[in-house]
């Protein structure tokens, strides 16, 4: 199966991830966007926007972008092995469809039906 | 015995699996993984007879209606602590033992990746479990049921020790089942001999790298669950308590999302033992590999979606019940699958009926009782008139005795020549097995009737007359049969380490790696790493004529750089890791130190109950200190 | 011949089984789940009728199949040698697809019955509100106002929709005859309804508390008596009248104790108040002793533990026993009244049904057992109850009041202030006149 | 910087046990890291789950985002401070910043461009993160203690057990990382990390990016949302 990587490979491999590692460039960007869409979501909050129904999803949507953005440049999980993708995005499915169906049991999202 | 391999050369020094370091000390700072799986076992298999006797006491107090054995308590701290025992110190560590012994030796590694956290998962056992465990002799073992429902645990309803020893006790057992949790997934990832691809490990590591991940996304959930409880009865913490406006549900979901990944952790193990034992005694490979890895996988992911089976009566809503009836059903299709599979490994093979094989065999016809009334269950409305009666006990005896415990002894007895050079006797391991089989279901079948006729469960006593009477009689009649068995079953364990007949390397005439190097295995497993290139390795060296139609591919030469790696062959010479200047890990007591730590630490919480504050420091503060600089002692040493 | 036994040995399991199976619907089983004694039962039955035939043809096929590979294939000399298969797509397939149909046939009915089941209770069932404690129930029925406890009846053929709540751990409410059961979990309500049929007026049923609640959970049992909805009535009657002795002189003029009801429920008091207890309280249904089955009277044996004289029981003076437990003077060694609501008795205590920790006494004589199902009702029992309850029934809530008796509560054993056997039987002449 | 490790994995076969053959070229640490924080996702949506559960259940204030008078007629305002939890969360992003950095310091050792440069020096980003995820765990000293003052501990309603036990998890993540860095730290001093070391600095990264991303979810479920 595919899943065999002998270690020769992977070190080629990797020698090749050594190229696209993100550098200081990427790295100040990545945090100004993070900064940026803090910002935005800080001061949203005292917006009359944070009255209407779609604040909630816009903040979810806003972290989740945050979140994103971190594991796949800070962590490098972009440019490093798929095997740590696999372990890193697995478990986070599992735990975040453990969070959603438990905040649907308490009622603490909206029913379904 | 049939064997198709020639006795090897090789004569080990001792048959201990010591190699000449034996004694107390060598075992308390082994860091190999088979001693560690030979402790696990050993204690595990103390801890399985702990259960048991506990058992024994329940049956004989249920034997006849209004009877007086043991007092209401006492019946109440026998039952969670047989759930406790059997579920977390008996089939777990049963489990571990064999993920320990066999893991490394299945993908044709020297060790674990990190031997000596293997250690401090096994010492954290060992002491968490002797923590549980001892207060039931002073009659204040915990007594709120195996999956201890809140309110019930709060200070407001158990004011004693009893639920304290519990919640710390099962906290301290998870940080030795994440520990090892951590090490096999890494191991299996990362020490893989070379050409030993996923799809070519053998079905046992399979289950088991399934069984990590449930491991490692299961227990945080009862992990935070017990943390809450833990605050709750030392910390004046709200999680629980009903005049703040908790939830008593928020505790079940929480165990139960735990909860029911377990129940596939206590049976996955024993499916991959039982996929290994049919082929060989069939002399067959196992039929649909693939089908059988992704079905194990399916099992784990949808194990998480169903946990809320357990809460049928506690009123979700229709919509919610329906849905986790669905999920819960779905599960009996790949589990339909593996059955099917197993059957027709046996299809058209040569099935030699030896100790290990009947009850592998009797696992699937014992587990599949179990899974139907599992099914049963499944469906709500019914499930109204079953849960938390004896039919759900019956159902979970029969998946965790018929299924986990058939499975592990099973694998006793096919690895025992392995771990020891001998075999066990088979003719007390057929009398074993039959006593089992027909004891297991005298005990746990009648528990269907009582069940569906109104019985239900976690009662000290029961009234005459209900109709219950002859149901239970047989099962306790079942125990007594059972416990004798069992007996036979220890005798001829104990006998046999030093008085079966001598087993060569491959005792049974087995396709996979283990079965290549000498029994029992030298402390560095393998004097030169082989190349795999197929999922029968020594098959294909052995009997070439099995393996003929199927494609083999050897990794590319390129690619081996380990200087130990050579083509699969059976090692015959027995030299030291010295003399093959093979570096091995140091022994080392650092990984029991952090151990008794971590378990000082935490009985210092006691002590806040018995409002000697300063007292609960001081342990604390020394546990502490004990496990930070035993852990900066092991950090800092070399490994090897 | 290992291998020719379990040939033989499985059949006679299953012939074992269907032979159980069989004798299973026989009288017997006092609290079988197989007889079709509600429609929620019913629906149930259909459900698990079917889980059964299912199940039973999985297992009989797979044990089969098992049975018959392992004796063909059993390694023989001269046997064929093993065939390498390695696994067969079309056949795994159909060994997926098999088993989804079969759980389509179970899971279709099992969504319907969900919905079926689950729905609101139909409009103007009888409500009646169970209340799980540490170990007894409290039933009350809210738009008639009566509470009482361990005995429920009900009317057969009209719905009754019990709203289920818990004062302190989670308990289940579970009647096997009439169906399935539902957890009573504290901070929350459960609904739970069906409908007994009309034709079985006139029966008892067990019931038991089936979520594991403490040390005493085995003995926290009830009765259900389905009557007549006439007989119904007729027991409403006599239940919302006051004790039998009271009022007392010098409470006479007391009002009649509020109704308190479950936070949430909009119970409303009695629209008459009710007469006095003098005439009333005799009168009316109770479900009679002598018909009661044998499997409904407990045969829980009494701890030979607490001595008492049962010849004291006969000369058990009930004035005396009344003036003790309803006087206020004998509060400090008589505090039945600090718990037990007697409807009727020394009102200004003002005790609510919702702060009582006891189950209200009001017809406690009037009620076949009692402990929650423990112990019939006589007046040895009682005696024995009262003096030491904690012996009677482990862990039980209610103090030890017998004069050298252990108080585990109090950690420590009662002076010669306290009950002695005397004083308990007037006090058990008083509680047996409670009808 | 795994690069490094099988490079040198024949010369070194000896000395360092890192350089064990693996069968997918990884590192078990990195492997092992990896999988830990899989089970951490698990830990923390347990916690937050429990939070966000019990949110709006409290029977008694104070409350994180509504006005609460309690029934003596005493008024208890919303408890979150969103400016100075913002000024924190600020802060524990760029630490992450300056963490990439200090792995970037140990595996370019010696490359031009790092020689010599602030870009070079792990010794201050390994310090500057430290402080960072240190003046991360002072805000939340300062939070907590003047939320005792305000009359809400971990004892007082649902709402303080769930709130201190989560954010409290999230510290004691922090404080775990800090003690981590700094360990790192005198490694960099006592003999210097080259890139041979950097796999040290790597899991000691992803583990600090990790409780950054759960502070990320904490912050907006938490605090933002209402
Ligand atoms: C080894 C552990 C183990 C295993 C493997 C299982 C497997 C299953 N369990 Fe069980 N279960 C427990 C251990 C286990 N269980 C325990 C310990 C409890 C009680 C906890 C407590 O309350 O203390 C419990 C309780 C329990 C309940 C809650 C009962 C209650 O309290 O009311 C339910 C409900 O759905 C359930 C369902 C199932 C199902 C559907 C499976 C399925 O995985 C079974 C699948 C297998 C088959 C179906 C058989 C083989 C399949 C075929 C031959 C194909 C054809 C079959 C069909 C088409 C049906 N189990
Ligand atoms: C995990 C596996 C497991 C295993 C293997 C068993 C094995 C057994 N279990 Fe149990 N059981 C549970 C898990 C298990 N159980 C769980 C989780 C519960 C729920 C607890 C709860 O409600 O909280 C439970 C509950 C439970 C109950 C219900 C209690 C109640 O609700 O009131 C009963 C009642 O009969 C029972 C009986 C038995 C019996 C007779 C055995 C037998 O099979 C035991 C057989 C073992 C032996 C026979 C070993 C003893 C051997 C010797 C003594 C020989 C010694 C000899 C020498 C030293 C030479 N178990
Ligand atoms: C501490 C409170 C308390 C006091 C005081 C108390 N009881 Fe009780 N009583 C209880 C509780 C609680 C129960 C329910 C116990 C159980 O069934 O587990 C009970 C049950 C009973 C029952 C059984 C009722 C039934 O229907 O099952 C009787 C009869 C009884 N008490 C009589 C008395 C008498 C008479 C006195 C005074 C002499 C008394 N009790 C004092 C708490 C109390
Ligand atoms: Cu109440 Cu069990
Ligand atoms: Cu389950």
């Amino acid at each position: 199966m595919s899943d065999h990587h002998a270690p020769g490979a992977a070190a080629a491999q990797e020698e090749h991830e050594e190229h696209e590692h993100p550098s200081w460039k990427q790295y100040k960007w990545v945090a100004l966007i993070l900064l940026v869409i803090t910002v935005v979501e800080v001061w949203v909050y005292y917006t009359p926007f944070a009255k209407s129904p779609y604040f909630n999803p816009f903040l979810i949507t806003m972290s989740a972008v945050k979140f994103g953005i971190v594991v796949q440049m800070y962590m490098h999980l972009k440019y490093d092995h798929k095997l740590f993708r696999a372990l890193f995005f697995g478990p986070l499915l599992i735990a975040m469809f453990t969070v959603t169906a438990l905040l649907f049991l308490f009622h603490q999202l909206p029913p379904l039906f | 015995m049939a064997t198709t391999a020639a006795a090897p050369k090789f004569q080990p020094v001792n048959t201990d699996g010591s190699y000449g370091e034996s004694g107390f000390w060598s075992w308390m700072t082994t860091v190999d993984h088979k001693r560690i799986g030979t402790l696990y076992l050993y204690t595990a298999l103390f801890f399985f007879i702990v259960g048991g006797i506990e058992a024994g006491i329940m049956r004989w107090q249920l034997a006849l209606p209004n009877s007086h054995v043991v007092s209401a308590q006492m019946y109440n701290q026998l039952f969670t602590m047989h759930g406790t025992t059997m579920v977390f110190l008996a089939i777990m560590p049963l489990s571990a033992a064999f993920f320990n012994y066999l893991i490394p030796l299945q993908i044709g590694a020297r060790d674990v990746a990190f031997p000596r956290l293997n250690a401090f998962s096994y010492w954290v056992y060992l002491l968490g479990g002797l923590f549980i465990s001892i207060p039931i002799l002073f009659k204040t073992a915990p007594d709120a049921g195996w999956f201890g429902y809140a309110p019930l645990t709060t200070p407001q309803f158990s004011g004693g020790l009893n639920i304290d020893f519990w919640v710390i006790g099962l906290q301290i057992l998870g940080i030795s089942s994440l520990a090892a949790a951590f090490n096999f997934i890494t191991t299996i990832i990362n020490l893989r001999a070379p050409g030993m691809t996923l799809m070519r490990m053998p079905m046992f590591t399979w289950m088991s790298f399934v069984v990590q991940f449930l491991l490692i996304l299961a227990f945080p959930a009862i992990t935070i669950a017990l943390v809450f409880l833990l605050f709750d009865r030392f910390f004046g913490t709200q999680f629980y308590e009903i005049a703040s406006g908790a939830d008593p549900l928020l505790w079940q979901h929480l165990f139960w999302v735990f909860g029911h990944p377990e129940v596939y952790i206590l049976i996955l193990p024993a499916f991959g033992l039982v996929s290994e034992i049919l082929p060989t005694f069939s002399k067959k490979p196992l039929f649909g590999y693939n089908v059988m890895v992704y079905s194990g996988i399916m099992i784990g992911v949808l194990g998480f979606g169903v946990w809320a089976h357990h809460m049928f009566a506690v009123g979700m809503g229709a919509v919610a019940d329906s849905i986790f009836s669905l999920v819960t059903m779905l599960i009996g299709i790949p589990t339909g699958v593996k059955i099917f599979n197993w059957i027709a490994t046996m299809w058209a093979g040569e099935i030699r009926f030896t100790a290990a094989m009947k009850f592998a065999i009797g696992l699937i016809a014992l587990f599949t009782i179990g899974g139907i009334s599992g099914v049963m269950h499944s469906s709500p409305p019914a499930d109204t008139q079953q849960t938390d009666t004896y039919f759900v006990v019956a159902h979970f005896h029969y998946v965790l005795f018929g299924g986990s415990i058939m499975g592990i002894l099973g694998g006793i007895y096919y690895y025992f020549p392995k771990m020891t050079g001998r075999y066990m006797s088979e003719k007390l391991g057929t009398w074993h097995f039959w006593l089992t089989f027909i004891a297991m279901n005298l005990t746990f079948f009648p528990m269907h009737f009582s069940g569906l006729l109104g019985m239900p469960r976690r009662v000290y006593t029961y009234d005459a007359g209900q109709g219950w009477e002859k149901f239970n009689l047989a099962s306790s009649l079942g125990t007594a049969l059972l416990i004798f068995a069992t007996s036979l079953f220890v005798i001829n364990f104990l006998w046999s380490r030093k008085n079966g007949a001598k087993a060569p390397n491959d005792a049974w005439g087995a396709a996979t790696l283990e079965w290549s190097i000498p029994s029992p295995p030298p402390d560095y497993n393998f004097a030169q790493i082989p190349i795999v290139t197929s999922r029968s390795p020594l098959w294909d060296l052995k009997h070439p004529e099995m393996t003929a139609g199927i494609a083999h591919s050897s990794p590319d030469a390129m690619t081996i750089t380990d200087s130990h790696a050579v083509p699969m062959h059976e090692e015959t010479e027995y030299k030291t890791a010295k003399e093959l200047g093979i570096p091995m890990p140091f022994p080392t007591i650092k990984p029991f130190f952090a151990a008794l730590g971590i378990i000082v630490m935490f009985s210092g919480l006691i002590f806040i109950h018995l409002d000697k504050f300063a007292i609960a420091m001081a342990i604390t503060i020394g546990g502490a200190v004990l496990l930070v600089g035993s852990l900066y002692a092991w950090l800092t040493s070399p490994l090897e | 011949m290992s291998r020719k036994r379990p040939h033989r040995f499985a059949p006679a399991v299953l012939l074992a089984a269907v032979v159980l199976m069989l004798a299973a619907c026989g009288v017997e089983y006092p609290n079988s789940t197989f007889n079709h004694t509600s429609d929620l039962n019913t629906a149930i039955d259909a459900l698990w009728d079917r889980l059964l035939l299912l199940g039973t043809i999985v297992f009989v096929f797979v044990e089969v199949l098992l049975i018959f590979t392992i004796y063909k294939f059993r390694k023989r000399p001269g046997g064929a040698p093993a065939k390498q298969i390695h696994g067969h797509a079309a056949l795994e397939i159909t060994w997926t697809v098999i088993p989804a149909l079969i759980l389509v046939l179970i899971a279709v009915p099992t969504v319907r019955t969900i919905f079926k089941t689950q729905a609101k209770a139909p409009a103007g069932s009888l409500e009646v509100t169970v209340i799980g404690h540490q170990w007894w129930w409290e039933f009350r029925y809210p738009s008639l106002g009566i509470t009482t406890a361990n005995e429920l009846y009900i009317p057969a053929g009209k719905t009754v929709n019990f709203t289920l709540q818990s004062r302190d751990v989670i308990h289940s409410f579970w009647t096997p005859q009439l169906g399935g059961k539902r957890d009573l979990i504290t901070n929350r309500t459960n609904y739970l309804w069906y409908t007994v049929n009309a034709d079985l007026a006139e029966n008892v049923f067990n019931g038991f508390c089936t979520e594991y609640c403490g040390a005493s959970h085995a003995n926290m049992r009830f009765r259900v008596y389905t009557v007549s909805p006439d007989k119904f009535d007729s027991w409403t009657k006599r239940q919302q009248a006051n004790g039998v002795m009271s009022p007392i002189p010098s409470v006479a003029a007391a009002p009649v104790v509020a109704l308190a009801s479950v936070a949430g429920s909009k119970a409303k008091a009695p629209a008459t108040p009710p007469a006095p207890a003098s005439q009333l309280a005799v009168d009316g249904y109770v479900y009679p002793l002598a018909q009661m089955p044998k499997w409904t009277i407990p045969q829980t044996p009494v701890p030979s533990e607490i001595k008492f004289d049962d010849a004291l029981l006969a000369g058990g003076d009930s004035a005396r026993g009344h003036e003790m437990v309803a006087n206020t003077k004998n509060m400090g060694t008589v505090p039945c009244l600090t718990c037990h609501i007697i409807r009727g008795e020394y009102t200004a205590m003002g005790l609510k049904d919702d702060v009582a920790a006891g189950p209200n006494l009001t017809h406690i004589a009037s009620r076949h057992t009692f402990a929650a199902g423990l112990y019939p009702t006589t007046p040895a029992n009682l005696a024995r109850w009262i003096k030491n309850a904690q012996v009677m029934k482990p862990g039980s809530l209610m103090t030890v009041l017998g004069a050298g008796e252990y108080n585990p509560m109090l950690k420590k054993t009662n002076g010669s202030t306290a009950l002695d056997d005397r004083q308990i039987a007037d006090i058990v002449a008083y509680l047996m006149a409670l009808k | 910087m795994a690069t490094a490790v099988t490079h040198e994995a024949h010369e070194a076969h000896d000395t360092h046990e890192h350089v064990h053959y693996t069968s997918t070229g990884l590192d078990n640490r990195k492997v092992a890291i990896w999988a830990f924080i899989g089970s951490e996702c698990m830990l923390f949506a347990s916690l937050i789950s429990t939070y966000l559960i019990y949110k709006g259940r409290s029977r008694v204030g104070p409350l994180p985002h509504e006005i609460w008078t309690s029934p003596s007629g005493q008024i208890f305002q919303p408890i979150l401070n969103i400016p100075v939890t913002s000024a924190s969360t600020f802060v524990l992003l760029m630490s992450s910043l300056v963490m990439v950095l200090a792995l970037a310091a140990v595996e370019n050792r010696g490359k031009p461009g790092y020689v010599g440069t602030l870009l070079g020096n792990s010794k201050f980003w390994l310090a500057a993160t430290a402080l960072m995820g240190a003046t991360f765990l002072g805000f939340q000293a300062y939070e907590f203690t003047s939320f005792v003052h305000e009359g809400l501990t971990i004892k007082t309603n649902l709402f303080g057990s769930s709130f201190f036990t989560l954010t409290g998890f999230h510290g004691a993540h922090v404080t775990a990382g800090v003690l981590w860095l700094l360990t790192l730290l005198a490694i960099d001093i006592k003999r210097g990390l080259t890139p041979k070391d950097a796999i040290l600095v790597d899991i000691c990264a992803l583990y600090w990016h990790f409780v950054d991303v759960v502070w990320i979810a904490i912050f907006t479920l938490v605090y933002l949302i209402k």
